[in-house]
Parts: C-alpha cells; structure tokens; sequence
C-alpha cells in the first residue's frame, strides 16, 4: 500500500470524492457545502455537480430529514452541519427518525447516512460555536459515532461509515482539520467501525483519548516516556460501537486509566468509559481512574479564558499523576 | 409560471372506480371502529388515533399513486396505509403487537410502515413526515424514477418549523412533492383559530412560490379529480404543490377520549359530512350504482376485518427478551 | 408542619398553583396545558385564565423560546412540553438560548424558567414517546437538572425550580404521575436544589436510584433487608448539581456502589456517578460498580417486550448481588 | 380587519432629527470599518459579520423605539446595537475580550447585549432571536408595559423553521412584534434565488395572518417612516407586523471573507445604494443641512470610535481562571 500525506480536511474530501465516484447514490447536502466552510468539501462541486453536491436553504431540519427520508428510498445520503452547536437545530430527525427508522419499521426501513459535523474551540468563536456533543449522540439507540483524530483514521472511517447501512454521526474537529499525516492510497481502503487504535504502547498507564485530544496524549506520552513512564495511548475512533475489548485489554495490562476528551465531562465519554472499567475491570485498577475534558462550562470568547478552559497537554499530565497516586 | 396551476372539473366516476373507492373508505371505516372497540377492551394498547370522517382523503388521493410512489403519513396513519392499499390483516397484527404485523410489533400504531407499497411509516412526531417527503422527492428527483410523494400532515402540524423548512426546501429544489394537508380543524383539543391566525392552510404556498388549493375533503370526488390535477403537475417536474382538505375528525383526538373541549351541537352535526354516506347517495341517485352493490361491498369489507382481527389476534408474540434486534441494520 | 396525602399529578399542580398565586410573572405555556395532559395541569385555566395558562400551537422550538425572552424580560415562565421525546425539537432555545444567556452576556440577562417534561416508558406509547433524555441536560453548562419521585419531592423541588434564577429542566415521569404520597401543607415548604434524600439508610449496597427506579429500589432494600443485607438508597433529586457529598459519604460506608436509572445507559447518570466515584473514592470500593438501566435499544410498542426491556426490581436486585460479589 | 395596514407618506425630515440619523449611521459604519481592520490585523478574533451598507435599517427602525423598547438581533449585530442607542466603548471592549465589554469579554461580536437599552442579545442561531423576539412580545403584553419588540432576521433567517414558529405564534397572540427583515439577498454564499422561490420574504406575512410590506431598506427616511407606521400599529395591540428592507451587503459573510463566489459587477455596484451618502446628497439639495454640517458629524463619529478602539484596546483582560463565572445566576 503506497501512502501519500494530507490533511484531516483533504482526507475528508478524498473519502467523500471516491465514494462518490464508486457509488453514485452518494449525495453531499449541507449549507454551502459546494464552497466548503473551513475547505472541506471545496471543489467536489466541480467533480460531482450541483445535482450531487446540494447547497441548501438554512434549514437544519429540513436538511437532515431529507437525507432520511432519501435513504429511505435508495440513496446513501451525506449531510454536513456546519457546526456541531447547529446540531440542537436537528435533533428530532437524527434521534426520532434516522436512529430508529430501522426498529420502528421492523426492519422495513434501514437509515444509511452520514451526518458530519465539525466541532470544538479555539478560535474564539464563542460560546455557540465551539461546542461538541458526542455523548449526546454515544446515548442514542440506532446510531453509530465516530471521531477520528489523523488524516488515514478520517479516511477509512468516513468510507466505512458511508458503506453502513446505520446513520452514522461523523464528528470532526476544527483545530484538527489542517494537522498533516499519513494517508494510504487506494479506493478501497477502509477501516472498520467499532474498532480502537492503539496510538502509542505503554505499560503503566492507559490513556483514552479522542480527536482533539489524541495528539495532546501523544505528546505527554513522548515526555514522560523520557521520565520513564510508559504510557498507552488508545484512540477509540469509534465512540459507539466502541470498543471495550481493547479498552479492558489495556486497563488490565497497566491497571491505570485516564479519559481525555474534549467536551464537557458530565456524562461524557469518559464518565462512560470509567463506568465500564470500575463494573468490569474494578479487580485490575490500582488507582482512581481520572477524566480530563472540558469543566461544567462554557467556552468564553476572550481567548486566554478559552484556553484556559480547552483541556490541553498539561491537563492530561496531571491526570497521569494523578491516577499513578503520585499527586 | 409556477402560478399557473388550476384545478380541471371533477369528473363523474364509473361503477368499478366509484366502488373500488367506496371499498377502501369502508376499509378504513370498519378497521378503526373496530380498532376503537378493541382499545376499548383493552386488546390494543398505546396510543391509537382514529381518522374516522377523514376516510375520503387519503383515499381519494392515493387512488391517483401508483404502488412505485411514495406517502408519508402521521400519529393519524391507518387511514393512508389503507388508502395507500396496505394489508389490513398486517395491520391488525402490528396493533396486536405480533411478528405479523408491520413492525414486528415494535412500533404499533403510531409507526405502521409498508417498504413494498412505499409508506414511509406513521410518524409519532407531529410534522417530521413532512421532512421524510422532502427526501423521497429528492430520491425521485435524483434517480429519476418518476416517483411522487404524497405528504399528508394536519393543520396542527402545520405550525411546526418542519413543515415551513420541508416546503420551503421542496419548492427551491422543484421536487415532485404533494403536500396534503387534512385540515379537521383541531390539534388534540385545540380549536384550529386558537393555533393559528389563517383559515386556509393552503394561504402558507404562497410564503414558498408554490401553488396552493383548498377543496372539499368529505367529497371523495372531489378529492380524486384534484389529486388528479396535482399528481399529473407533481409528475411533470412542476414542483410541490399544497392541496388542503377541509375535513371532519368525529372521535376524540385519540381513542378514549371524552372530548369535553368540543362544543356537542358542532360534534353532533360531523356526520353530516360523511364521504361514505355522501358519496354513496350520490352514485344511487345518479344510478351509478345500485343500494345491493353497495351492501355488497360492505359484507366484503365486513368480512376482511374480521379476518383481520382474527388474523392479529392469532399472531405469534415476539419474545420479549429479543429487544436488540433491529436497532441495528446489518 | 401539617400532612396531606397526593400524587405526584397532584403535588406539581399544587406548586404550579401556589407559586402563581405568590408571584404574578409565574405563567405556564405548553400545548394543551389548559386541558392537562395525563392531568397534571386541569384545572389550572379555571383560577388563573388563559393569560395564565397557555395554550400553544405546535411549536416545541416557540414556546420554549418564548419562555426564554420572556425570563430575560421579567417573567417566571414555566414550559410543558408533553413528552421528553419532543425535545428533540426545542434542543437550540435550551441549550443554545436559555443555558447560555448568563453567560453569553456577562451576567446582563438570566433565565429563570423551567421546561417540564413527562419521560418513561410503560404505556406501550412506542419508540417515539417513551424515552427519557436526563444525561443530555446533565451535560449542559448552565442547566440544573430535576427529578422527583415522591409528591413531596415533586412539590417543594418545583417551587425551588420556579423560584430558581436559572433555567431548570424538570423531568417527570408518566408511570410515577399516579403513585401516592404524604405531601406537607404549606405554600412555603420547598425542597433546595441539589440536595440528595436518602430514602433508606444501610450499611452493605448503595443504590442511587432516581425517578421512577426509587420505589423499586426501595421494594428491594426492603426484601433484601429480610436476608440480611442492609441497602441504602439515595436518590439524588437533583441531577444537576448533583449532591456528590451524600453519595460518596455513602459509598464510603457501604464500600458498593449500584446506579439505578431509567435512561439508555450509554453515557448516562450512572455511568457519571460511576465516574465520579471512581476518582474520588476508589479506595472504598469493596467490589464493581454496577449501573442498572436500560441497555442500548429503543422500547417496543409490544408490552411485554417493552416491560422486558424497562429495568426492574430483578435488575436491581442482580446488580446488588453483582456488586457484592456474590454472582 | 388586520390586513388593512397601509405604509402612510414618508415625511421630510428636519435638521435635527436627520443629523441624528445620519450620525448613528455613520457610527456603525465607521465602527465597522475599524473592527474590519482590527479583525485583518488580528487584534480582533473570532467571527465578525459586518453590516456595511445595511445602516439604514437599525438606525431608521430604532429612531422609532424608546429605551424600554426591545429588539433582538443576529450574528451581523453591531448595527442593532448601536441603532438602539449601543455604546461603541463597550461594543469595542467585548470585541477586544475585555471585562468593561458588553458581555465582560464571554461573549464577542455574535452576543453583544445591552440590558439597559433592552437589546436582547446578537444570536449565534441563525433564526433563534425571532424566538426571543416572542417573548419579549408576550411579556409586553402580559405585564401591560407598552413596550414593543423588533425583530431583526435576514432573509436566510427567513428559511428557518424557528422564525415560523415565531411569526405564527405572535400573530395568534397579536403579541407587539415587528418582525424587520433585512432582506440583503445572500445568506453566507447563496443568493436568495437559491435558498427561496420567492422574491418578497414579506410574502410570508400572509401566512401567519399578519400584515407584510417591502420596502427600500437603503432608503432611511422611508425605512423610518414605515417604522412610525408600524410601531404605531403594533404599539396599538393590533398583532405582529412584518417589514421587509431591501438592502445589500456590501463585504463578505464575515470579515476576511473574499467572496469568489459574488458577480464582481454586482459587487461593484453595490455602493450606489449608500444609504449615508444617498441621505447626506438629498439633504443637502433639500437644503435641510449643509456639508459642513455633514463634517462636523463625520469628525465627532471620527473621534468617538477613535475613543472607542482606545477603550477597548486599554481594557482589562478578564482572568483566564475565572471561566467558572456567569455559568450560572444567582
Ligand atoms: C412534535 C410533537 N409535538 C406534539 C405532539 C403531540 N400531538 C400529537 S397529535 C397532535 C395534534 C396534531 O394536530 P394535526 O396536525 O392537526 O393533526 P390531527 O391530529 O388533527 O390529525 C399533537 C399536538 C407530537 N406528537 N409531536
Ligand atoms: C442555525 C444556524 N445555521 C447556520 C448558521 C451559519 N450561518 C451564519 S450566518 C448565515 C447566513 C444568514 O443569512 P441571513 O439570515 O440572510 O443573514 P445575513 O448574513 O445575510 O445578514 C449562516 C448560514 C448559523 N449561524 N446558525
Ligand atoms: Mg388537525
Ligand atoms: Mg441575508
């Protein structure tokens, strides 16, 4: 397998153009998605045309029960909000229509659509734009969620979750979108849903990271790797299914966990994930798990308060020491 | 141009449609009363609304579809699926709550879909079919397989933002979209002019440069030569269209219900405006058919719904501990 | 402090009742309120008039939103929406208007109203008007949760919840609507926000329960207590803030810990509290942390699979066993 | 009876009232010209929607409102602001992030709010302040305060299921709502043809019952003219109104923004709508003001945002570690 090197955003767009290319019920709908905020989907228009890559009116509720009631009815819709805070305008058909079509109908009706969203802070964009809401979604019965943290994840991911035939909350991460890494070539190649990667191996503590998060951990990994600590760092990429196995696998290796994720804490992924551990790996721990993510708060406009807020490498550091008693 | 839509004179109907309808509305009529009688007893749970009165809409329009077209439908669904040509037998085993039925019993009343007939299922969420219609018009649109979809929601419905966002979404794209709406002037207990300031849903077209007509919605006939128009204009790639139907709801919003809100003499006079009652005088004094015909259809009718109760009753109950299937598809 | 005897229906009547009488900007907007779904608000109309008590076209996101000008504007308005299901459809005024507003303007305008809503399932009402979305709210700077079980809760916690300067989600249950209980008498008797009850005290297994789980837990710790097993149970009342202090002085004693809530568990209550007291009282722990709940489905309109899916005593009574160690 | 609304004749204005028009126009457009820059030269962050060329709306609407009068707003919010009387100190220390801002530095350009004046907030929600807009509508109405609302939204807005929800439910209540669409014909990077299918967002007043009138939104005194009629009616308890202003965005959707998507004709075009210069050129041939009188106007506006940046620039920075704070109200 040859690689090429891209962005998260040119990763995101290749995945979208060859999809695309190999199945023409794909479809793009979203507000100017043929400009592309933050460059995303830039130039598929020119590819694909206006009837496939589908600028709409301001409308979150219309744009996303189209895409359902379309994949209803043959198509593999893809829908871009442009903001995960714009999520709250739609809530009604991801959660009552797209998430349990297929139950509701006995099976009659299967939902195969992707809803991608961008989402986090750090560019002062203020309180209703900085959000991100995985857990919301991690709670709904019907669907899957993935976030994806390098370019090859954002690739394979988005493809496999296109091919699902489940709608499929697709969460990406702005200050991640121009991060460079590797990206194999070939049409087909695809990762699948519900499995983790472990980023970095380690023995002494195990670090659950996500998106924004997972580079952030990497980097803690590499200094106190110096420090002789040895930390594993997993990024589940898919936050439902997720994949507890390799979770569980890592936890009873290095009896030590730390969450990172960006959002708020409360009932997030990591409350998740430490339930999960504390019900069926209490026996391995040999120390209080710890979460790092946002605080029961808002993100400010002011940027040094933002900052201040967004949960970053010093924050995981802590954590570490934390969960080693070492405080 | 988009403007120029006009309703054509209603045309007088033959024996074999005049009848084919009269069975489809006698359908709908017997299945909910039954229905009524069943939730009564306590044999059908959950939330059941019955659209008894309102039988010629769904009917009148769907005689137009072919089975390759699409519906959306509402909390108020048994109506459109029968009209549509859904089984009854499958309808009945869905309210049992069986295998048989059209969910597996999962979604019962409120969810009744039929893939093979393209009924995108009931929807227990007030103007979400709405957003469904918006996408099987661009599926048809998309794919161009000549499909229309007929999209039936109240006026209650009406004043939701999804409704404004589907029409306004279906008109800007032109998709093959008939907007329906059945307009019994109430939402659950509320009096039409106590939930919006307009008489006429169809006055909101005009806010998305759509056409929209307001008709008779207790005149089978009409309904059917309107659905007519507006089905051949959807077909040709025209654009949405808004037919609203002036009709009755008799029972209560849902089974069970007393209805203390409603005034007794306008509830009284409902019956008055019977499709069934109406429709089949008319076709005698105009011989198009003969009292014997009539009762013949209705012994028929009487006899499918018993063998459809029967049918449900008898049904195979899921296992209980089998609730993980079809939250996922494969 | 007098004794009269009601249901939850009634005792959230009550409040509503008492607090309008007390301030005038108290006004409750909703869908058919003046007829009262399930009952909880009939009669209102009679004393307080249409002014008063509102009904509403079909517009989950304009009422909500109306309640949140009109807070910024000198009202108190309480909101109904009929099923917790619809408020997929009013997501944006809560959470992007009504939770940020004291903060987006540095304190300027606050919010002070409450949304209740009716979640649960039980009445074969199907996928669609079953659910129950406490963990979501929970999430959501600048929310307070609530959820009683008891009329005495129901009442004191909803006069508190008016009275709140904030916006507080109050969640009801449709099952628990009708169940009976000694209310004290008094328009001044309220309950504070963020205090957790304990319904019964023991020394072996803490069950924090919440909603409709309460009395099931309590029949448990009740037919446990004959075998010799002493439960506590706790029910927190308010999600958000929830009362960390009670729950963890509790897990210190018993040294286990079972979450019992309605909600889908997937990042939910439990898996928060799970979370909570893996961090700060893990060395208590004597054994697994077991959350009750319901797993990751929808619930079916075929009642006796709805009832299978629904957690019960049996499940609490499992994970008590589970939690300690006797599987 | 509500559809008898008529615009009455736009009256000339005198010197004084129109050097204070002319004066707040020119303090948004200056203001927004500075934080354009401060935005290139990245002293300013975030997303800051500029509302230049589009002056005559706030400040025609607001000259018809008192201080107890609400309005709410959008992400293109400054010109609101300050045609309700907004403080350009303050509005430039919350676009520096600073405790003396409008928002102590939490909330930025998309939430500058002004509780003394009844600004209720710039909105991040594309279509959320038409929701507020209710309630401030609905509380006018119960408290029996006299104050009315306007309600700022741009013809995206117009899209949204929110502001349908809004419109129908304030003109069922007759709330004191003027719903004030600032029709600029895009919405970030689609042109109006591509997000309605009609031309007049006031179309839409008819389907909520209420009246609906368009008008030149370049043109000040008629904006201010139509604003007395509408205030006056609305004031009355006659129901909501909806005026729509035709006017043109003259930068990108938000500062930075290089619009390759825009005909560069049109573009070019657009300054010949001046609403500053169209009122300064016809007060001096009406002979109502001189040009040196336009100067001195001009210098004041000059120094004042000169004075305003300063503030902003000098204030305090809010300590990071304070993020807890405003979370929640006492
Ligand atoms: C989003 C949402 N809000 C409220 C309800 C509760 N509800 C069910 S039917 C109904 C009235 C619907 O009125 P209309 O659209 O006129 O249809 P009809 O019942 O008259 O057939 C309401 C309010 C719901 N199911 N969904
Ligand atoms: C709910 C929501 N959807 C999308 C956006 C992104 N957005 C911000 S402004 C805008 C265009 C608004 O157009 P219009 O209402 O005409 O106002 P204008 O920008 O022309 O002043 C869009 C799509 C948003 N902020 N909120
Ligand atoms: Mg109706
Ligand atoms: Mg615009």
């Amino acid at each position: 397998m040859s690689m090429g090197f891209n962005t998260i955003a040119g990763a995101i767009n290749q995945a979208i153009a060859e999809e695309m290319r190999r199945d023409e019920t794909v479809v793009l709908i979203g507000e100017d998605v043929a400009s592309g905020i933050f460059g995303v989907t830039a130039g598929l228009i020119e590819e694909f045309g206006k009837e496939r890559i589908c600028d709409t009116p301001i409308s979150e509720n219309a744009i996303v029960g189209c895409a359902v009631g379309a994949a209803m009815t043959g198509m593999r819709p893809i829908v871009e909000i442009m903001f995960q805070d714009f999520l709250t305008c739609c809530m009604d058909p991801i959660v009552n229509q797209a998430a349990k079509m297929n139950y509701m109908s006995g099976g009659a009706f299967s939902v195969p659509m992707v809803v991608r969203s961008p989402g986090g802070a750090g560019i002062a964009a203020g309180p209703q734009h900085s959000q991100t809401f995985a857990s919301w979604f991690m709670g709904v019965p019907g669907l899957k969620v993935v976030s994806p943290s390098t370019p090859a994840d954002a690739k394979g991911l988005l493809k496999s979750a296109i091919r699902d035939n489940n709608p499929v909350i697709f969460l990406e991460n702005k200050l991640l979108y121009f991060e460079g890494g590797e990206l194999p070539d070939g049409p087909n190649i695809t990762i699948p849903l519900g499995q983790a990667d472990v980023k970095r191996e380690g023995t002494d503590v195990t670090v659950v990271a996500v998106s924004g998060m997972v580079p952030r951990a990497v980097r803690i990994a590499d200094e106190l790797s110096d420090e002789g600590i040895s930390i594993e760092v997993i990024d589940p990429r898919t936050l439902y299914p997720l994949d507890t196995k390799t979770i569980l696998a890592s936890v009873s290796k290095t009896g030590r966990l730390v969450t990172a994720e960006e959002g708020v804490l409360t009932c997030g992924l990591g409350a998740e994930i430490a339930a999960l551990v504390s019900e069926q790996a209490c026996d391995c721990l040999d120390g209080p798990i710890v979460r790092v993510g946002t605080p029961h708060v808002s993100y400010a406009y002011n940027q040094a308060m933002e900052w201040a807020t967004i949960p970053d490498e010093q924050d995981i550091l802590v954590a570490v020491k934390k969960a080693m008693g070492c405080e | 141009m988009k403007q120029d839509f006009k309703l054509t004179k209603k045309k007088l109907l033959g024996k074999v449609p005049a009848l084919k309808l009269l069975k489809r509305m006698l359908l709908i009529r017997r299945l909910e009363e039954t229905l009524g009688k069943l939730f009564a007893d306590s044999e059908v749970k959950g939330f059941v609304h019955l659209s008894i009165g309102q039988e010629a809409v769904p009917v009148g329009i769907c005689a137009n579809l072919g089975d390759d077209d699409y519906i959306t439908s509402t909390h108020r669904g048994h109506g459109h699926l029968i009209g549509k040509g859904g089984d009854p037998k499958r309808t009945m085993a869905e309210l049992f709550g069986k295998i048989e039925g059209y969910c597996k019993g999962r979604g019962g009343s409120m969810h009744v879909a039929d893939f093979e007939l393209g009924v995108l299922g009931a929807n227990g969420i007030v103007g979400a079919g709405t957003l469904l219609a918006v996408g099987s018009g661009f599926s048809a649109k998309y794919l161009k397989n000549d499909r229309v979809t007929a999209c039936f929601f109240g006026d209650g419905a009406s004043n939701q933002g999804m409704f404004h966002e589907a029409a306004n979404l279906a008109a800007v794209w032109r998709l093959p979209v008939i907007f329906v709406c059945e307009n019994n002037g109430w939402a659950e207990f509320s009096p039409q002019s106590s939930h919006q300031a307009i008489k006429n849903v169809a006055d909101r077209a005009a806010a998305y440069g759509m056409p929209g007509v307001t008709i008779d919605g207790d005149d089978i006939e009409a309904v059917h030569a309107a659905a007519a128009d507006v089905v051949d204009w959807v077909r040709d790639g025209r654009g949405p269209v808004l037919l609203e139907c002036m009709t009755h709801r008799w029972q209560g919003h849902y089974a069970g219900d007393p209805q203390p809100y409603r005034d007794q003499d306008e509830l009284a006079a409902v019956t008055q405006h019977c499709p069934i009652e109406r429709f089949k005088k008319m076709l005698i004094k105009r011989k198009t058919i003969n009292s014997d015909e009539f009762e013949a259809v209705a012994t028929e009718v009487e006899l499918e719904i018993n063998e459809a109760v029967e049918f449900g009753r008898q049904g195979t109950d899921p296992d209980p501990r089998d609730f993980m299937s079809y939250i996922y598809a494969n």
